[in-house]
Formats: C-alpha cells, sequence, structure tokens
C-alpha cells in the first residue's frame, strides 16, 4: 500500500509520461499528414497532450489552475475548429481537394517546389459494384421544355 | 384523253377506257360506297348506296350543268367532261336513307356474325348512317339455310346485291343461285336439287358483302379482328393464285384470294381455299429422327443433325438431291448450293409432281390446273442452270437401283403421303445414307436413315414460278411446330450461313447469279413477275460472263 | 556494456531509449505510404515501445486504480497512434474520438469529472462531428491518393522519438520531494541540483478542494471569481471567431468563381501531378 | 462494497430490461395509434401462439423481434464493414449510458435498506447516484449517439444514407444549443446539475418548470423533438425523400438495433422533459416532498406519477406525428438558429435575473405569483416578437416575374425560377 | 404550357396573419384533427371474422359469373366481345354453333384467367347479352395457377352461388331481360 504521496507522485509521473506521448504523436501526425483535416486533428492531440499534463499538475499542487488552463483550452480548441474548418471548406473550393501541398505558394520565397517522387500504388482492392446497363437511350429534349416544365 | 371531274378533282380517262363513277372517283382517291358492284361482275345497281350527283361540263364555256336527280354512280359511264359530286349534302342524305332502308330489315345481330369487323354495312353505317334508327328493333329469328357442302345462307342477313348470283352465272356459268320470290320477299336460293356445289363455290363468301354467305369451314371459328393477314401463294395447284393467309397466334384459319389481274383475278378455287387443313394436321410430323444400328428411329437434337450430317454425307460417296416442286426457289437452290458442295458431281432430280386429272378452265378463264405442285417449273429452271447430272425421278430410282448413288437427299413437303410407291421406296431403302425431309409419313420416310420433318407452304418463305413462268413472292405467316424446321432454315443452317433463312436475300443473290432470273434482282412486286418477258434480250452483261 | 553505462551515468534507462527508437520505427513504418507488410511490423514495433514506456510507468495505490489506469492509458495511446497512421481521414476521426473518450477517462481518473465531460461534448460532440461533417462534404468517399503520402516520414519520427526521450529523461531526472509530513524540509536555494518539486497537497485538502464530491459547483466558483477575466476573454475569443469563420466562408463563396479560373490557369493542382509522375 | 454492487446491477438489470420491453411496447404502441389516428383498427391479431387468444395483439412486438432476429443479416457488398457494424453499436450503447444519470423513481424508504444486510444508505432509483455532472453527461452521450448516425449513413455507401447522416448531424449539433440553453435556465434555478436535485427542487416549492419558464419549455421540447428525431423534425429518416436515411442499407439485428435506439431517444427525450419540466415523480398531495422519511406509498406513488407522465408525453409525441407535416431542412436550421437559440437566451436572461434578484423582484411584483406573471409575459413577448419577425416565414411558391426572362438572360444561361443569389 | 401563357393562372399565397405566423391555428387544428380521429369510427374491419360490408354491389367489381337464362342455359353467344374489350387478354373463347334452335353460336368453353384480369369491368360493360357479370365477390383464392384459371362451370357456378343474393344486374337496373 502506497501512501498518499508516494501515490500522488506516481500519477503525477504517469500523466506527465502520457502527456508527453500524445503530444509527440499528434505532432508527428502533424507533421507527416497531407490531409487538411488529419493534420487538424493531429494539432487538437497535441492540445490533448498538454491537457492531460495540465489536471496531473493541478491535481498534484492542488489547484484549480490546471483544470482552468484545460478549459480555456477547450474554447480556444472550439475557436480554432470554426476558423479552421472555415478556412479548409473554402480552401477545399478553391482548390479542390483537400491535399496541403496544394498550397506550397503560402510558404516563404525561394524554397523549391515540393514534388512527389513516386506515386504509391494504389494497393486497395477496387470493389466492383454491380452496374444495370441503360435502358434505351435518354431522350433529346428541347430547350423550351427543360426551361418551362409541363409538370412537376 | 378525257377529263372528268369528281369533287373538283380532275380525273384522266384514256380513250378507250370504259369505267364507271366509281372507278373514276377511286382514282381521284374518293371512296364512293357500294354494295353490288363488283369490278368483276356485270352491273345491276340494284343496291343504290353508290348514288351520286352527276352532269356535264361544256367543253367549249366550261359550263357545268347538273342533272336534277342523283345516279348510282357504278352505271353511269365517266367520259369527257362529266362531272360527279360525291361529298353533297343530297348525296350524303341519300346514302343515309339507303343505309336505313337496308337496315330495316337487317338484324341486328353483329356480335355473332362472322362478317362483323369486315362488313361493309357495319363500315357503311358507322360512315354514312344515320345516328338512330327509325324503324323498331326486333327480336332475331335466325334463317339458316344450307347452299351446299361450303356454304350457309342466312337469309335475314341479306341485302338482295345478287353479287353471289352474278357470279355463278358469270364466271363459273353454273348458274345454282338464284333470286326467288318478288319485292320485299326477295330471297336468295338454289334449286332444289341442285346445291351450290361448283369448284369455286367459296368466292361468293368472300363477295357477299354482308354476313348472309357464311364459309362453313370458317364458321364461328374466329372474329375477323383478331387474324392477322399475310400475303401468299396457293400451293394447291401450278396457277401460283395469289392469296391472304389470315393466322391467329400461328394457326392459319382462312384462305383468302388477293387481287392479281394477271393470274387469279379476284377468285380462287376451293380446293385451294380449303386446303390448309394439312398444316395443322395431327399426324403432321415434328422432332428430327435418326435410324440406329437396330433399325429404329429415334428423336435426337436438330444440332446434332446439322452438325453430323455434313460429314456423313461426304463420307457415303456418290450423292444425289431430289428436288421437290413444293420447295421455293430459294430453298432449292440452297439445297443445291449444299449437295453440289459435298459432291461437286452430285446427280440431282425433280421430285414427282402430282397430277390430278385435267385442266379445268372456268368461262371467265380461271384454270384449275391438274398439275398439284407450285413450282415444277422454278427447279427445272434451276436444274437447268446447275446442269451436271440431273436426271428425272424415275432415272435417279433406276440410277440407285444400280448402285451408281450411295447416299440420296430427298425433300418432300407434300400435302399426302402417297407421292411415292413402296416398290420405289424398296429401292432407296438399298442406299447408305438416305435423308428425307416431309411433313407427314410415306413410304420413302420409314426408310429414311435420316427422318427430318419439314415446314408447310404457310411457313414457307420465299418465290414459287407458276406454270406460265410468273415468279411470285410469298412471305411466311405462322411459324412453324416446335420440332420442325422449315428447309430454308435447315439449309440455311447446314451452309453455315449466319442469322435467319431470309427469301428475300437467297433470291436476290440467286437471281444475280442465274441469268434467267436476273428479273428478280430488284423488287418482286406483289402481282409477281414474268420471266419470260424479254428474257435473252435484257440479259446483264455481267450475268453472261458467269 | 559501455553504452549502457554511459547511459546509465547520464540517468538514462535503457529501455526508455529502446522504447524511443522502436516508437519512432514503428511510427514511420505505419505511416501511410508503407506497405501494409511494413505496417505489420509497425504495428509490433509501436506495440513493443508502447510495452517499454509502460515499465516506466509507476504503480497505483491499488489494483482496481492500476486496471483502470492502464486500460484508459492504452486506449488513449493506441488510438492516438490509429488517429494518426489511418488511411482514410474518416478513420482517423474515429480514433480521435476514441482519443478523446480515452482522455476523458483519464481527466475522471483525476476526479476532473467536468473536465472529462465537457472534452467529450466539447471536442467529440461538436468539433469531431463537424469536422466529419466537412469531410464528408469535401470527401464522401473517404480517401483519396495524398492520404497515402506522408511528409518525410523519418524525419518527423525521429524528431517525435528525441521529444519523448527528452521529456521523458526530464521527468525521469526531476525529483518530487513530499513536503505534507514535514513542511520545514524545502531545499537549500544554492544547491547544484535541480529543485526538487514539493508535493504540499494532503489527502484531506485535496478531498475538501479538487476532489470535492461537489465538484462543479467548486470549479463553478473558482471559474467565475479568481478566472473571471479568462472567462470573459474566451467568450469574446468564441465571438471574434464565430465572426471570423462566417466572414471567411461568405467572402469564399463569393470568391469560387475566380478561384475556379485561377485553379485552372495557375496550374495549381495537388503535389501528385504530372509532374510528379514525370519525374518518377 | 459488495452491496453497492449488486445494488447498481440489479437496478441497471431493471432498467435495462424496463427500456427494452418498454421500447418495444412503444413500437406497438406507435403503430396502435397510427392506426387510430388513420381510422384503422392496428395490430390486434398476435397474441398467444398456436392458440385463437389474441390478447388485442400484444404478442406483436415479441413477434416482430423475432422477425428481425432471424431476418438475414445481410450487408451488401459495397459498404465499409467495420464502421457498418459498429455504428448501431454505439448509438444504441449511448442510448442505453445514458439512462446511468436518470432517475427512474425516487427512493425507497429506510425500511428497505434495514432489510436488506450490507445496505448501509438509503436506495435511490437511480443507477449512478454519486455523478455530479448528470446533465451534461446525457449532452456527452447523446453527441456520441451522432456517431451512430452519421458513420452509419457515411458507411453505407449509398447517397441516401450519406445525405441521412449529413442531415442528422447538422440537425442534432444545431438543436443542442436551444436544448443546452433551456436546460441552463433550470439549472440556474436547480443550482445543481443533478437531476434528482432538479425534481426535488419542483417538489418542494410545488411549481414545476414548465410553469415558471413557460418559453425554456417550448424550446425544451422542440429541441427534444428534433435531438430525437422525430416528427415534425424527422429529416434524418425522411422515408418520402431519402428512402430510410441513415439506415436504408440496414437490415435484421442492426436495424432493430438503430430502431431501438431511436425509440430509446425519444423516451430519453420524455424523461428529460418530465424529470426537468414536469415535476418529475410530483404530483401535489400524494408523493409528499421529503426524501428521509418517506412512505412506502409515497414511494410507490412517486414510480407510478413518474411512469404516468412519461406515457402521456410519449403519447404526445405520437400524435405529434401524424398533427403536423415535415418541414424542410431550411426550415429546419431556421428555426433552430433563428427562432429558437434566441427565444432560448430570452429564457436564459429572464432566469439569471429572476434567480439573481428574486428578493427584490418579489418585492416589486407582489411576491412569488407576481414574477412568475411577468415570467409569461416576458415569454409571449419574446413568442410575438418571433412571430412578427417570422423567419421562418418565406414566399417560396412561383413568382411570375421570374419566369420571365430577356433574351439576353436566357443567353447566359440563366434559368427561369431559380434565384440564383446567395 | 410556358408560363407567360395568359391562360396560366396566378394565384397570391394567403398572407398569415399573427396568430398564423406563431404558428397557433395550425398547431391546435393539427392536433384537433388527429385527437378528433383516434375517437372516431374506424373504417377498416378485422377481415376474416368480420366481413367488410359493400355499399352497392350493382357497381362492385369482384369474381365473374357466367350468367344462365330462364332455361338454364349458359347466356353466353360467344361473341368474342369481352375477350376484345379485355385490356389484360385474359378471357379465352372457343365457339361453336349451338345445340338449341333458338340460337346460332354458343360457347364451347368459356376461360378467364383471373391471376391476369385487372378486375376493369371492361368485359362486363362489352357483354351484348349481359352474360358476363361482376359480382361482389372479393375473396378470391387459389392454390395453384391452374386453380385460379376459371372455366365454363365454375364461372357458372359462381352464378348459381350468387344468383341469390345478387340478380343479374340488367333486370335490377331497369334494362332489357
Amino acid at each position: 500500500m502506497l501512501s498518499h504521496a508516494e501515490a500522488e507522485i506516481h500519477l503525477l509521473e504517469n500523466y506527465l509520461l502520457i502527456g508527453a506521448l500524445l503530444f509527440t504523436i499528434g505532432l508527428v501526425g502533424f507533421l507527416t499528414r497531407r490531409n487538411m483535416i488529419v493534420m487538424f486533428l493531429a494539432a487538437e492531440m497535441m492540445l490533448q497532450g498538454v491537457s492531460v499534463s495540465l489536471v496531473g499538475w493541478g491535481r498534484f499542487h492542488d489547484d484549480w489552475g490546471g483544470q482552468m488552463l484545460v478549459i480555456f483550452i477547450l474554447t480556444v480548441a472550439a475557436c480554432e475548429a470554426a476558423i479552421a474548418l472555415a478556412l479548409v471548406q473554402m480552401l477545399f473550393h478553391r482548390g479542390g481537394n483537400l491535399d496541403i501541398a496544394l498550397w506550397q505558394n503560402l510558404r516563404e520565397g525561394n524554397q523549391p517546389r515540393f514534388v512527389d517522387r513516386e506515386i504509391p500504388a494504389d494497393d486497395d482492392p477496387k470493389p466492383t459494384f454491380p452496374k444495370l446497363t441503360p435502358a434505351g437511350i435518354d431522350p433529346k429534349t428541347k430547350e423550351e421544355d427543360t426551361i418551362y416544365r409541363t409538370h412537376v | 384523253m378525257g377529263i372528268v371531274l369528281v369533287d373538283g378533282i380532275e380525273v384522266e380517262v384514256g380513250d378507250n377506257e370504259r369505267i364507271n363513277g366509281i372507278e373514276a372517283a377511286e382514282r381521284a382517291g374518293i371512296d364512293v360506297p357500294h354494295y353490288c358492284w363488283h369490278p368483276g361482275l356485270s352491273v345491276v345497281a340494284s343496291c343504290r348506296m353508290c348514288l351520286v350527283e352527276q352532269g356535264t361540263k361544256d367543253p367549249a364555256t366550261g359550263k357545268i350543268t347538273m342533272l336534277p336527280k342523283v345516279v348510282p354512280a357504278c352505271q353511269t359511264p365517266a367520259k369527257d367532261g362529266t362531272v360527279f359530286v360525291t361529298n353533297s349534302d343530297k348525296v350524303a342524305q341519300c346514302r343515309a336513307q339507303v343505309e336505313e332502308a337496308l337496315l330495316i330489315d337487317h338484324p341486328i345481330d353483329c356480335p355473332i356474325c362472322d362478317k362483323a369487323g369486315e362488313c361493309r354495312l357495319q363500315d357503311y353505317h358507322f360512315a354514312h348512317g344515320q345516328d338512330e334508327r327509325r324503324a323498331d328493333i326486333r327480336p332475331f329469328h335466325s334463317k339458316k339455310r344450307e347452299m351446299g357442302e361450303t356454304v350457309s345462307l342466312f337469309v335475314d342477313r341479306c341485302v338482295m346485291c345478287t353479287r353471289c348470283v352474278r357470279f355463278t352465272r358469270e364466271i363459273t356459268g353454273t348458274s345454282e343461285l338464284l333470286v326467288i320470290n318478288r319485292g320485299s320477299h326477295e330471297e336468295i336460293d338454289v334449286f332444289p336439287g341442285f346445291p351450290l356445289d361448283n369448284k369455286m363455290s367459296g368466292n361468293v363468301v368472300d363477295l357477299c358483302p354482308v354476313g348472309a354467305l357464311g364459309d362453313k369451314d370458317f364458321m364461328y371459328s374466329q372474329r375477323v379482328w383478331f387474324m392477322k393477314s399475310h400475303d401468299g401463294i396457293c400451293t394447291g395447284c401450278s396457277t401460283g393464285c395469289n392469296i391472304s393467309t389470315e393466322e391467329n397466334q400461328d394457326r392459319v384459319y382462312r384462305l383468302r384470294p388477293r387481287e392479281n389481274m394477271a393470274v387469279n383475278k379476284w377468285w380462287m378455287c376451293d380446293e385451294g381455299r380449303y386446303g390448309y387443313h394439312h398444316v395443322h394436321a395431327e399426324d403432321r410430323l415434328v422432332g428430327p429422327r435418326r435410324k440406329d444400328a437396330s433399325g429404329k428411329h429415334a428423336i435426337v437434337e436438330w444440332n446434332t443433325v446439322t452438325a453430323e450430317i455434313k460429314t456423313k454425307l461426304k463420307a457415303a460417296g456418290p450423292l444425289a438431291a431430289v428436288l421437290s416442286p413444293h420447295l421455293t426457289l430459294e430453298e432449292a437452290y440452297l439445297l443445291i448450293k449444299f449437295i453440289r458442295g459435298i459432291d461437286p458431281n452430285a446427280v440431282l432430280a425433280l421430285g414427282p409432281v402430282p397430277t390430278i386429272g385435267a385442266d379445268e378452265t372456268f368461262p371467265n378463264g380461271f384454270t384449275i390446273h391438274a398439275e398439284k405442285s407450285p413450282n415444277r417449273r422454278g427447279i427445272e429452271m434451276l436444274l437447268s442452270h446447275f446442269g451436271g447430272k440431273t436426271l428425272s425421278f424415275e432415272d435417279l430410282t433406276a440410277e440407285i437401283d444400280r448402285g451408281a448413288v450411295r447416299a440420296a437427299w430427298v425433300s418432300g413437303g407434300y400435302k399426302k403421303s402417297d407421292w411415292v410407291s413402296e416398290a420405289t421406296a424398296a429401292k432407296f431403302a438399298k442406299l447408305d445414307l438416305l435423308v428425307v425431309q416431309d411433313m407427314f409419313v410415306s413410304p420413302l420416310w420409314n426408310v429414311a436413315t435420316y427422318q427430318l420433318p419439314g415446314g408447310s407452304f404457310a411457313e414457307r418463305d420465299g418465290s414459287y414460278v407458276n406454270f406460265n413462268g410468273r415468279l411470285q413472292s410469298a412471305k411466311w405467316a405462322i411459324r412453324p411446330p416446335v420440332g420442325a424446321w422449315v428447309e430454308g432454315q435447315l439449309y440455311q443452317r447446314l451452309l453455315e450461313r449466319p442469322g435467319l433463312f431470309q427469301g428475300r436475300k437467297v433470291l436476290t443473290e440467286l437471281a444475280q447469279e442465274i441469268p434467267a432470273f436476273h428479273l428478280a434482282i430488284g423488287e418482286v412486286p406483289s402481282t409477281g413477275l414474268d420471266l419470260t418477258i424479254n428474257q435473252i434480250a435484257q440479259q446483264p452483261t455481267t450475268a453472261a460472263t458467269v | 556494456m559501455q553504452l549502457l553505462q554511459a547511459l546509465r551515468v547520464l540517468g538514462i534507462e535503457p529501455l526508455t531509449a529502446l522504447a524511443c527508437v522502436c516508437f519512432a520505427l514503428g511510427l514511420w513504418l505505419l505511416l501511410p505510404s508503407t506497405t501494409a507488410r511494413g505496417k505489420a511490423f509497425g504495428l509490433i514495433f509501436t506495440t513493443i515501445s508502447l510495452g517499454l514506456f509502460a515499465t516506466n510507468l509507476h504503480l497505483l495505490s491499488d489494483w482496481v486504480s492500476d486496471a483502470v489506469f492502464y486500460v484508459m492509458a492504452s486506449v488513449t495511446l493506441v488510438s492516438a497512434v490509429g488517429a494518426v497512421t489511418m488511411r482514410s481521414p474518416v478513420y482517423c476521426a474515429i480514433w480521435f474520438a476514441l482519443t478523446l473518450l480515452g482522455t476523458a477517462g483519464l481527466f475522471f481518473f483525476q476526479g476532473a469529472q467536468f473536465l472529462g465531460v465537457a472534452t467529450v461534448v466539447v471536442y467529440a460532440g461538436a468539433i469531431l462531428v463537424t469536422m466529419l461533417f466537412v469531410l464528408m462534404l469535401c470527401n464522401p468517399e473517404g480517401h483519396s491518393l495524398y492520404d497515402r503520402v506522408s511528409w518525410e516520414a523519418g524525419i518527423s519520427a525521429g524528431t517525435g522519438a528525441l521529444l519523448v526521450f527528452l521529456l521523458t529523461w526530464t521527468t525521469a531526472t526531476t525529483v518530487f520531494v513530499d513536503n505534507t509530513a514535514f513542511t520545514d524540509k524545502t531545499p537549500a536555494k544554492d544547491s547544484k541540483e535541480p529543485a526538487p518539486i514539493v508535493l504540499t497537497a494532503t489527502a484531506e485538502q485535496q478531498n475538501k478542494n479538487i476532489l470535492a464530491p461537489r465538484h462543479v459547483e467548486k470549479l463553478g466558483g473558482e471559474l467565475f471569481s479568481k478566472y473571471l477575466i479568462g472567462v470573459e476573454t474566451a467568450g469574446t475569443l468564441l465571438l471574434v471567431a464565430l465572426v471570423g469563420a462566417v466572414a471567411i466562408i461568405a467572402h469564399g463563396k463569393h470568391a469560387e468563381a475566380q478561384a475556379a479560373a485561377v485553379r485552372t490557369s495557375d496550374g495549381m493542382t495537388s503535389g501528385l501531378n504530372e509532374e510528379g509522375r514525370r519525374n518518377a | 462494497m459488495l452491496a453497492i454492487s449488486i445494488e447498481a446491477l440489479v437496478k441497471i438489470a431493471l432498467l435495462m430490461g424496463g427500456l427494452m420491453t418498454g421500447a418495444a411496447y412503444f413500437v406497438l404502441l406507435e403503430r396502435w395509434i397510427a392506426a387510430w389516428v388513420q381510422d384503422r383498427k392496428g395490430p390486434n391479431r398476435v397474441g398467444i401462439p398456436l392458440t385463437k387468444i389474441k390478447l388485442f395483439g400484444l404478442g406483436q412486438p415479441l413477434a416482430d423481434g423475432l422477425k428481425f432476429i432471424f431476418k438475414e443479416e445481410a450487408t451488401p457488398g459495397h459498404v465499409d464493414k467495420i464502421l457498418f457494424t459498429l455504428a448501431p453499436i454505439s448509438i444504441l450503447s449511448a442510448a442505453l449510458a445514458i439512462f446511468a444519470v436518470i432517475p427512474f423513481g425516487s427512493v425507497l424508504p429506510a425500511s428497505f435498506s434495514e432489510m436488506i444486510p450490507g445496505l448501509d444508505h438509503q436506495v435511490e432509483l437511480l443507477v449512478a447516484p454519486g455523478i455530479d455532472i448528470g446533465m451534461i453527461y446525457i449532452f456527452a452521450l447523446s453527441s456520441i449517439a451522432v456517431y451512430g448516425v452519421i458513420l452509419g449513413g457515411w458507411a453505407s455507401n449509398n447517397k441516401y444514407s450519406l445525405l441521412g447522416g449529413l442531415r442528422s448531424s447538422a440537425q442534432l449539433i444545431a438543436y443542442e444549443l436551444p436544448m443546452g440553453l433551456a436546460i441552463v435556465g433550470v439549472v440556474l434555478t436547480a443550482g445543481s446539475l443533478r437531476l434528482e436535485d432538479v425534481i426535488g427542487l419542483q417538489a418542494s416549492t410545488g411549481t414545476w418548470n414548465a410553469f415558471a419558464q413557460p418559453i425554456g419549455f417550448l424550446v425544451f421540447v422542440v429541441a427534444a423533438f428534433a435531438e430525437a428525431a422525430r416528427l415534425p423534425f424527422d429529416l434524418p429518416e425522411a422515408e418520402q425523400e431519402l428512402i430510410g436515411g441513415y439506415h436504408t442499407e440496414y437490415a435484421g439485428m442492426r436495424l432493430i438495433v438503430y430502431l431501438i435506439a431511436e425509440f430509446l431517444h425519444m423516451i430519453t427525450a420524455s424523461f428529460l422533459i418530465v424529470i426537468l419540466f414536469l415535476g418529475g415523480w410530483h404530483f401535489w398531495g400524494i408523493t409528499g416532498s421529503e426524501n428521509a422519511n418517506i412512505t412506502w406509498f409515497e414511494a410507490i406513488a412517486r414510480i407510478v406519477v413518474l411512469n404516468i407522465k412519461i406515457f402521456g408525453v410519449i403519447v404526445f409525441f405520437m400524435m405529434i406525428r401524424w398533427s403536423w407535416p415535415r418541414v424542410r431542412f431550411d426550415q429546419l436550421m431556421s428555426l433552430a438558429w433563428k427562432v429558437m437559440l434566441p427565444l432560448g437566451i430570452v429564457n436564459l436572461v429572464a432566469v439569471a435575473t429572476i434567480v439573481e434578484y428574486q428578493k427584490s423582484l418579489e418585492g416589486k411584483l407582489g411576491g412569488p405569483w407576481g414574477v412568475t406573471a411577468a415570467m409569461w409575459g416576458v415569454s409571449l413577448l419574446a413568442w410575438i416578437a418571433a412571430g412578427v419577425l417570422a423567419p421562418l416565414h418565406s414566399d417560396n411558391s412561383a413568382q411570375k416575374d421570374s419566369f420571365v426572362l430577356s433574351a439576353e438572360a436566357r443567353n447566359r444561361g440563366v434559368r427561369p425560377g431559380v434565384t440564383t443569389s446567395i | 404550357m410556358q408560363a407567360t401563357d395568359p391562360n396560366v393562372k396566378w394565384i397570391e399565397e394567403p398572407k398569415l396573419g399573427l396568430a398564423g405566423k406563431m404558428y397557433i391555428p395550425a398547431v391546435i387544428g393539427g392536433l384537433a384533427t388527429t385527437t378528433k380521429h383516434l375517437f372516431s369510427k374506424k373504417m377498416t374491419v378485422s377481415f376474416p371474422e368480420e366481413r367488410p360490408e359493400i355499399g352497392n354491389p350493382l357497381i362492385y367489381r369482384g369474381v365473374h359469373r357466367l350468367n344462365k337464362d330462364d332455361q338454364g342455359r349458359v347466356k353466353c353467344v360467344a361473341c368474342f366481345l369481352c375477350a376484345t374489350a379485355c385490356p389484360a387478354h385474359c378471357i379465352d373463347i372457343i365457339a361453336a354453333p349451338s345445340p338449341w334452335p333458338d340460337r346460332d353460336k354458343y360457347c364451347e368453353s368459356f376461360a378467364i384467367d383471373e391471376l391476369r384480369c385487372i378486375f376493369c369491368g371492361m368485359c362486363e360493360e362489352a357483354c351484348p347479352v349481359d352474360a358476363i357479370e361482376l359480382t361482389s365477390l372479393f375473396d378470391l383464392t387459389g392454390r395453384s395457377r391452374e386453380e385460379m384459371i376459371f372455366d365454363k362451370e365454375k364461372l357458372l357456378s359462381v352464378y348459381d352461388m350468387t344468383k341469390d343474393a345478387e340478380p343479374m344486374k340488367s333486370k335490377s337496373l331497369g334494362g332489357a331481360p
């Protein structure tokens, strides 16, 4: 049976380790992934890592500050989500997909353009879906008919 | 050249033409209703349905003077300056009144009348009759009277046009029918003891504009609006009458003559008219059979037959083919191609041509020929073109008896089974391989190695050459019974040609290859092609080199 | 052996170092753009590294707590790895949702009930669902070619491992002092050793304050008294973000047509473009 | 420890059994009410098998359940198999877990605890009595339930399912806000996030929150309908538009899991409406208000009253289904953001004012009744304002002018009748 | 029709008052309607135990029957008009000269494929002798397709079965006997 102090210290150290790992995994994800939404997820994961540490410290010190900070982190994350998703949506509309490599001209000047050296093999088996043969030929419609529908 | 005005439309009439108002209106595209008038019969103007207004146009002043009364168009000659008016109120009123008069005594039993659907009285009543009937509708009492073996008379329905009477007097010359009584008691009848039994009696049913004369063969069997009509050629004799084959759901219900002024005019004989029953006979053969080692015949698949018969024929040695005079030109052509393709020296022979009695000619010139096959002349023309060793059927039999031929293909298609005798069949039985195609069991059929059921005339698609060299095409009307293949389709398959057999396509090929048929390269008109005209003069240069 | 000795001198557990190496290797192999076999190896390495890290963890007061904690921690970390390595962004989001649930569990375990639930409500309930919404709007088939390629996976994983190593090392070398029993045992200020971290809260204090049964009441009181300015600022921030998001979207819609024109004329396409194909 | 565990397990078993049976029989009730409203008789055949006893069709839920169980578990070839299976599980588990903090009665008398050895406290009819954050917990789990819908829709790989999932996510997020605002009003008055505290307050004052906060009640009921995806807000599975919405591709057990979860959502919504606004187990004169010295009669009366109220609310849910037409999706969103959210804020401000300045307000307005009257006045004014501003009311009929196009406009490819402005 | 066609009548939407915009009438009206129907008389019946009442058997279109005349002979004259009118082609008739002196033609065989029939009543309309009629029997079942092809005997037996409850329509409608 551990004493209260030992238990608290052990708990803190465990939480710090988990926080560190969570933060790092998030960092690696942010650095490597190219899908804007996944990058955003990774950033949130780093915030989670920090939150875990903060809560641990708050309990260790019997202080509400840690939890308060986490609450503020939540708030900031919500704001971040709003802005980031709006940006992502807009970038998607402009660029056509969610690839961050599309926006290389946002980097500072004199950087070499990044080009993929190899195209990954498409090792996912393409599912074959049953397809119905189209029945007959589409009737040609007059422009008048398309504009003024005779019925709804 | 004269000009006739019909409803303001100018119609040209030749100098030597003698036409009446109905024909002149027809040239102008106007239909004048009529019951009693028929182009092949004399004019009596008894029905009064064709009443029109008539007048004359003065060629000098151009002034038109109309007669105050209406006249029957059928007996008004159309000559230069004649004016007909068929669309005036007066004419319409006359027609309505005539129609009403005809209907006063006519039973309204259209539901059970076989004529309903093609009845002039119905049609004209809808077109020209009054909306309301002023006379009472009385209960209908059937007065049915047998005219003879083939025709019944429903006395009530008669409108006394006397077409039938005139037909027996003018066309057949037998004069069985007459009008008895006078006035409103007029009826059609026969002399007691002299029934309507001439060989063209069925035509009176077609002539009758209403349902008074009924065909016993067709009676009550089908309503006319269910049937589909297909242009055909009668195969009863070598006359080659033009007919309409009327069928519903692959069953022939009746044959009717089709107008062809060059061959049969409007008529056909009873033998041809009622000679279709073998198509649906109970004993008609279906299912190809093969003789096995024990001498018994077992049913095989058509595909098996077509797959193995060629190799077997090749292996069998000297070949002979018997071309039935019931085959169409196209089928005979394909069979020759097939046989000569296997053995270039194959013997070809014309099958037996059944002949019964002597030719019978009616006063108006219509002839029933003794030669009871439709295409003897066509087959002979083909044989003379292909040449090689061609024999008559008897000579071929002798040849087989001598052992010079080891295998034979015999096409039948006869309506009866007595076309070959037991003795002949016994000679054929000596062959290594005998293929017989027929519709009914015959002595030859029983000795065949391969028994192949064939098609009837209603199922064939192709052309025949009649007794005086007229090529006429018939369309298939019904599908063959399950298990039987029409010859053309079988030869098509044996020659490994793709697709279904199409008579028109093969005829074009045939006509391009054989100079005698070169006229058929283009369209074959519905009235046929006379192959004897200018055959040498118009021979195409390309055909000469072939 | 010498290396091990040297590591020991520095206060580094060799197992931790190994764990970091395995961690880097595993992440590198697991990230997209590798083959299926690479993924299997990555899975093995990551498992090993997480297991090795687990040796660094300390046992807690009783076995129930241990079990709960280990389950929570493993759920959090495994799903975190899944969230950054899955190909399909939808799966990434699902794994991240699991990470959030794990974190919420960890918060609960720490007695931060409100935070645990708030994390689920805000993150899982709002942010992630919105993200899925956007994802399904933008990329309804789920996966695309650029999700198969990672930027500089090896370097990033190495950096991450280094970071973990440094953090772990720092934690391991930090001295914790229990000061609840002996209040006078403050360390000397001029000592060469790093300043120890002092635990001053007793169990009774914690139960009254941060682990109180009426937890929310306490938290609310603290939030709206001591941290009131922070709350107000956060509120303002939220408003600003709201307005900003609306402005961006509205502007984006206006500029859509122009952007399409720009897209075609500028030749601005994905990195997986014709150029890349030629170079490959 | 053991006694507590057994107590919790017994409660869970009771709750689960009750909920599952309840959901099954509410399906029957739903069909009955549907039939009766449409002048039909409804299911009345299935009784005891192999006999002629029909029991008014009370065997129907059993037969339905058996049918679903024995149906083929068809998985279409084009779906994402993992998520396709995970989605219904997640939605059902979230829907069930919500009931951990929802009281299904009040407390049992102390005499009960004395009868059971090892039980040292009064038994609360609530699975997890110690949770301090009950209401946020409910929020959290109901937001987890969104995953079941959105993932099921996406995994089905079917356009109707995806549309259903998308609609559902947008709808649930949008309606969480007014719902939260309405709840905050209740929380403010109760001063606690625990549901049992909310009931306790209403029981002790004798005033139900629906009476004290009418506008909050309205907002909450509307939001609860939307959260439970019931008509007139069942856009996620609108049959006429989306075939079956997010569960178009589902069959057999997975489908019934979805259907049960849907009914559980409705039951949850009914519980919340009753507990937060309709006094929970309280009824004047028969249930008492004290927990400590509760009698057996009162304890049972409380359970009965609670269940009757819930039954009534569920019947209301089912009646509404056949009374009002489904709204369009833009109307749904407008309702959430333009009507319900402002109304919720009005309610929150009014309640906050009352809670903060209770004493002085009572002095000025003539006692507690004056305050309530003022609250009703504010509510009515807010509603009238919503009616006058009418953000939902828009003329969507075809306009003649918009069909008359100039030749130039037609050349540009403008289609008449379609507004191009944003 | 184009929108600019002068024959198109453009209608203004009714304007909602304040109460309408506050949704009060619609909400209450909807609930009132459903509540009223909740307690109103039910239109459906529990079928095998209770049988629905057919309002007017004369215009009900159920199973066919072949009527008999006063001598017990089939009334049908095999005119094929029902088969002609039938849009589903479910009537098959074989005609023959009748064995009775007062009639020329009768149906030797008369079959209706009740599975193919769409119960439109055109055969009844077409029949010139009121021989085929549609009864108000509606619960038509069978165990095989063959069983559902009603031949002449079956159709005549339907007449025997229903003649008391439903006399021939021509008489009851005041038409010719």
